[in-house]
């Protein structure tokens, strides 16, 4: 086989091996499929994010006057859509797991590489109808579908943005299959369970939940689209049919799936405190029990969500207590990862700002989640801005900041150049200033009784002030948000080429070449060293340099 | 994938032209594929799960309505499409078998066997469809359900929820019926295969994994079949 | 009740601010303190159990206390006093309506005295909506097709806000209203101005008009069971079960009486889905309930301007 | 996990069993168990899957645990969707 790689003697990587469109759009490699996936994410986060900075500026004064009820209705609702079902949860599994996890355990490629591709096709068809969907008018059911209101009351697109969520679901599922079966089938010899990276245990256990829980949201969809069709009046009160069914079966999924956005963004902090600590993590088997742990306990606290819904009054005493059941594990990960940094030797590179950030916003979204799980607080601060600003401290806040922490903790490895470290810093301080900004006014503002989805709040004044401060604190996280695009994309080109191994850190990923060629290792590695053998590990002075 | 030269360079070096080029042994290779569809099928327990709790839902709410429309679903043709399912399942077992025996003509009849009660069933289904739609069963505009609860000869059917046990009987019968559909066509490629002798003791992991699936569908229908057809069928 | 909450709310924000301080500090500390420097080694730790054991067990306990101190709020949130006035409530896209005991009715604007228990029982005619006084700190869900109930202890005279903190389509954010909490004297001027026939009288009427005393007769004669001191009492049904007799059975018996088959009557009432309004039906619910008080001989709504505020 | 064979005889008697179990449903729904109806048909419905999964899946030969892992936990998952939706449901009522 004759590569335009080899012919131009350079050394063949995944990237130069193969040129042309159809390369990509055919490829089964997995590493291919991760920058496939990447494109569109990046892209839909912006689409989001476009609708974020709207929703931002229509609230700066009370009135509601730059968008009309309606269209600011469709605003928040297709942020939601758009953030979650496209961004929050294919992000870090899609991009980074897919391009890591067959790497990390010493393996070719995914178990099934095709289904692979398959489901970021079906990402893509989903994406597509989500779009379709967007330019045909919106839809403004609010993220959560909630019945009777999407199935009877609401005439705008409802079927098609349920349809893309239905099959960008599938691509989820799909994703989540491949890990499973990659992580079981595919390790190298002497690559054990107990020294599995915890990057790839939180794949597993967020593979566990999209497995379990997607399908449940797929087939809810799936029963309110026939409802808007059909009118059977499953989850219609006025033929019988119980709205909070329709409540339950949507939390089941949508619930868990807080943990499909976090749990990566867990496994990634793990590697970027262990390297720029240069420890091994405190208690790696009490890490990885947590990651299970908060993956399997977080299916059995769904119906917070609904404590002011109407259910039993016992249903809702069991969901709170078993709400607190899924904090332990949550609190152990932020213990352990400050006693990592005990005694360490910390530099403060950007991936380690975005994790230092990540650490301290997971502990104030969690913490704030205990007061939504106490019945009596929640019955006040739930459908507030509360809940506004707890979710956004642990999706933007967490999921992001990881996010934003792994991209450049790995984009010398993905693309085979630095970026830069200046710019790099200043980006996570902005989004760590502007975060903050943002939404922790928000919690003020749902203590003072500010309900969320309000387009128009002329009626309390007194709530400006605050909203002011989000929106000011919106524009900087805008800045600082493009700045990385902007600097990985000169990377591409003018960035200093990266070494194998640019952060001295462990893991099989580091010791194949940057970018990685096509069957990421020359012949099988044998494993014969714990995760993170960080006293193994010389520093030594990158090679670039 | 024809673009990959990946694929192709690497099947040179293995005996065994099934074995893709990312897995390090047939062995390997075929316990991905076979956790793969288990994995798989643990995800349609959840999907149609979703279904099974709606079901239960309201069954404890609307015992009754739910009592007269199951009396009303034929349970002749119901129980024997459990039989003509339970032999299919016996068929593709045969299949499975005959494959790992190597006996290639028995894999190809046994295959066919298999499709053509998929076939039986999904037409004795399309008889039963076809049975509500004129009796005005199915929900929507023109749905009647005159009559009274099986318990109780006194109390009239709720329209309503009777409606809603229908919708839940369409749509879960159909979703089964769309899974029959899926697991003929997968059978129509394993058959064209097999005609070709490409399955034998060595490499038979597809017949395996779609029979898997065509177990799974039958075990659905047991559980749909008392479920949706013999609920207070005493009174 | 607001206060009970900002103590809790209190509780739970000194503890996690003091968990966030502590979190911040050692990161910061940590990061300074043990920065990357010449001479200086990581220490290698495996772990420690202990350690461990003990960041779970003592943030587990407090937890428990946060989620009893929460149940126990919530609890008395959902359990209304006995002798509450009471506000039947009919939310729609997008207003509120509210019908006092005294047959006042009121659009957006919920007029209280002080000192009053106030139990709201609401139903919605259209989507999900929800009650929110924030002042109060009470939220409860409305749904159609079933009654959901929220009670409040107004102490302080004054006008509050209230919102739908359920989005409910196009004006959801124009759904706003308010509570205004008047003291006892004001309130009574303010009722004074009515003249309307309570609600319960209007059910009694409707209870005649439809035809519902004929077999609910108040002796045992009736085809129908006897209503009086029905409500709140367990009742025995046809199957088996027992159930309580609150406003949502009473409202279910109405809109499908063979739901609920009372033991020993056979179900013969008709049907009244789509035959009445939901204020209709309110009324109804109203009067069968004060037949439950039959005991103080009092068919009437229980007048809330003669009640005494208790303790501010 | 297929390295099993099995013998022509189990299939069939599987296949029998199989079909008595569906006989035996439909003879027991006609008989008034009460509410124990309902069980006899699960409990039978359920026999009769295990008696597929075991053999015609060969999940008896199975040579790792993990298949069985894997079925019991989608069915715990199931559990923990049905239980706990079914928590609020029958307690709606409670005073």
């Amino acid at each position: 086989m004759a590569t335009a790689a080899v012919q131009s003697g350079e050394r063949e990587t995944y990237l130069n091996h193969q040129y042309g469109i159809k390369s990509w759009l055919l490829t089964v490699d997995h590493k291919r499929i991760a920058l496939l996936y990447l494109m569109g994410i990046t892209f839909f986060f912006f689409i989001g994010g476009f609708f974020a900075l709207l929703i931002r500026l229509e609230l700066l004064t009370p009135a509601g006057d730059l968008v009309q009820a309606d269209t600011y209705n469709k605003l928040f609702t297709m942020h939601g859509q758009v953030m979650v079902f496209f961004f929050l949860i294919p992000a870090v599994p899609a991009v980074l797991g897919n391009f890591l996890i067959p790497i990390m355990i010493g393996a070719k490629d995914l178990a099934f590489p095709r289904i692979n591709l398959l489901s970021w096709y079906l990402y893509m068809i989903g994406g597509v109808l989500m779009l379709y969907t967007i330019i045909n008018g919106g839809v403004d059911t609010g993220w959560t579908f909630y019945t009777p209101l999407s199935t009877e009351f609401l005439n705008t697109h409802v079927i098609t943005a349920g349809l893309a969520i239905f099959v960008a679901g599938f691509s989820s599922i799909l994703t989540g299959l491949n890990f499973v079966v990659t992580t079981h089938r595919m390790r190298a010899p002497g690559m054990t369970w107990s020294r599995l990276p915890l990057f790839v245990w939180a794949h597993y256990a967020t593979s566990i939940i999209q497995l379990l829980g997607t399908p449940v949201l797929a087939i809810t969809l799936l029963l309110v689209v026939c409802e808007r069709l059909f009118h059977l009046g499953i989850f219609n009160p006025a033929l019988g049919g119980d709205p909070l069914l329709f409540q339950h079966l949507f939390w089941f999924y949508s619930h868990p799936a807080v943990y499909i956005m976090i749990l990566p963004g867990m496994g990634i902090v793990s590697e970027i405190v262990c390297c720029f600590s240069r420890k091994r993590i405190f208690g790696y088997q009490a890490m990885a029990l947590a990651l299970l742990g908060i993956a399997v306990v977080g299916f059995l606290v769904w119906a917070h969500h609904m404590f002011v819904a109407g259910i039993s009054l016992y249903a809702a005493l069991i969901f709170s207590l078993l709400s607190y059941f899924v904090a332990v594990p949550s609190a152990i990960k932020v213990f352990n990862w400050t006693a990592t940094m005990y005694n360490g030797s910390i530099s403060y590179q950007t991936p380690m700002l975005y994790a230092f950030g990540f650490v301290g916003l997971f502990t104030i979204g969690g913490l704030t989640g205990l007061f939504l799980a106490s019945l009596g607080i929640d019955v006040h601060v739930t459908d507030t801005y509360f809940v506004v600003a707890h979710f956004h401290y642990i999706m933007v806040g967490g999921m992001v900041m990881a996010y934003l922490g792994g991209m450049h903790f790995w984009w010398p490895k993905i693309s085979g150049r630095m970026y830069p470290e200046g710019w790099g810093r200043l980006a996570a301080l902005l989004v760590f200033v502007g975060f903050n900004l943002t939404f922790f006014p928000q919690f003020i503002l749902g203590y003072m009784g500010m309900p969320r989805r309000y387009w128009d709040y002329s009626h309390s004044p007194e709530f400006q002030i605050l909203n002011v401060l989000s929106t000011a604190g919106a524009t900087i996280l805008a800045v600082g948000y493009l700045l990385p695009m902007i600097y990985f994309l000169w990377s591409m080109r003018y960035g200093k080429p990266a070494p194998a191994n640019p952060w001295n850190a462990a893991g099989l990923e580091w010791m194949v070449p940057s970018p990685p060629p096509t069957f990421n290792f020359d012949e099988e590695p044998v494993v014969t060293w714990e995760a993170y053998n960080y006293d193994e590990i010389k520093e030594e002075v990158p090679v670039a340099q | 994938m024809p673009n990959s030269p990946v694929a192709t360079a690497n099947h040179e070096a293995h005996d065994n032209p099934a074995l893709l080029h990312h897995f390090a042994s047939e062995q390997q290779q075929k316990d991905a594929a076979s956790l793969g569809m288990w994995v798989f099928l643990a995800t349609e327990i959840m999907f149609f799960g979703g279904m099974f709790c709606a079901y239960l839902v309201y069954r404890y709410w609307y015992f009754g309505d739910f009592g007269a429309g199951s009396q009303s679903l034929n349970v002749v043709l119901g129980g024997t499409n459990t039989a003509v399912l339970i032999c299919s399942s016996l068929t593709v077992a045969l299949a499975v078998r005959a494959a790992q025996l190597g006996k290639q003509t028995t894999v190809v009849v046994c295959l066919i066997l298999t499709m053509l009660f998929g076939v039986v069933f999904l037409g004795i289904k399309g008889v039963e469809y076809h049975d509500k739609f004129v009796e005005h069963h199915v929900p929507g505009a023109s749905f009647h359900f005159p009559g009274h609860i099986p318990s109780h000869p006194d109390i009239p059917i709720n329209q309503q929820h009777a409606q809603i046990f229908f919708s839940l009987y369409f749509i879960m019968t159909g979703l089964h019926a769309l899974h029959m559909i899926v697991g003929l066509g997968l059978f129509a490629v394993i058959t064209y295969y097999a005609m070709r002798k490409r399955y034998g003791p060595h490499y038979c992991t597809p017949v395996e994994i779609a029979g898997l699936y065509w177990h799974f569908v039958d075990i659905i229908w047991i559980y749909l079949f008392p479920l949706l057809y013999l609920i207070d069928r005493h009174k | 009740m607001a206060n009970n909450v900002d103590a809790l709310y209190i509780f739970l924000l000194t503890v996690s601010a003091l968990m966030t301080i502590s979190i911040f500090t050692m990161i910061i500390f940590f990061a300074i303190r043990f920065r990357k420097r010449a001479g200086h080694q990581a220490e290698q730790i495996q772990g420690s159990h202990a350690l461990e054991i003990t960041w779970s067990v003592i943030p587990f306990c407090v937890f428990m206390v946060f989620f009893g101190w929460g149940a126990l709020i919530y609890f008395k949130e959902r359990k209304p006093p006995d002798n509450s006035a009471e506000v039947y409530t009919v939310a729609k896209q997008w207003m509120w309506k509210f019908e006092h005991m005294e047959g006042q009715r009121e659009i957006n604007e919920l007029h209280v005295p002080v000192g009053r228990d106030v139990k709201m029982i609401m139903t919605s005619q259209d989507v999900i909506h929800s009650f929110y006084v924030p002042a109060f700190r009470i939220k409860q869900d409305v749904l159609p097709g079933r009654y959901t109930v929220a009670w409040f202890h107004p102490t302080k005279p004054g006008t509050y806000h209230l919102f739908c903190a359920e989005y409910c389509g196009t004006s959801h954010s124009g759904m706003v209203g308010s509570v205004v909490v008047m003291e006892p004297r004001d309130y009574e001027a303010w009722m004074g101005g009515g003249g309307n026939q309570p609600l319960a009288v209007t059910g009694e009427r409707l209870f005649s008009e439809l035809g519902c005393v004929t077999c609910h007769r108040s002796d045992t004669q009736g085809r129908g069971p006897n209503l009086v001191g029905l409500f709140n009492k367990p009742v025995l049904l046809e199957d088996g079960r027992t159930v309580t007799a609150d406003e949502n059975y009473i409202r279910e018996s109405i809109l499908q009486p063979a739901a609920k088959i009372v033991n020993g009557y056979k179900p013969i009432m008709p049907t009244f889905q789509g035959q009445i309004s939901d204020e209709q039906l309110n009324a109804l619910v109203a009067y069968v309930k004060s037949l439950g008080q039959q005991p103080t001989g009092q068919t009437g709504g229980r007048n809330m301007a003669t009640a005494t505020p208790k303790t501010q | 996990m297929s390295e099993h064979v099995s013998s022509l005889k189990l299939y069939i008697g599987i296949w029998l069993a199989l079909l008595a179990g569906t006989l035996l449903t439909v003879i027991a729904a006609g008989i008034d168990l009460g509410p124990f109806n309902a069980v006899v048909a699960l409990t039978i419905a359920t026999i009769k899957a295990t008696l597929v999964v075991l053999f015609f899946m060969h999940v008896k030969y199975a040579h790792e645990k993990l298949t069985k892992v894997v079925i019991i936990s989608a069915l715990f998952w199931l559990a923990i969707l049905l239980a706990l939706s079914m928590a609020d449901y029958t307690t709606r009522l409670w005073s």
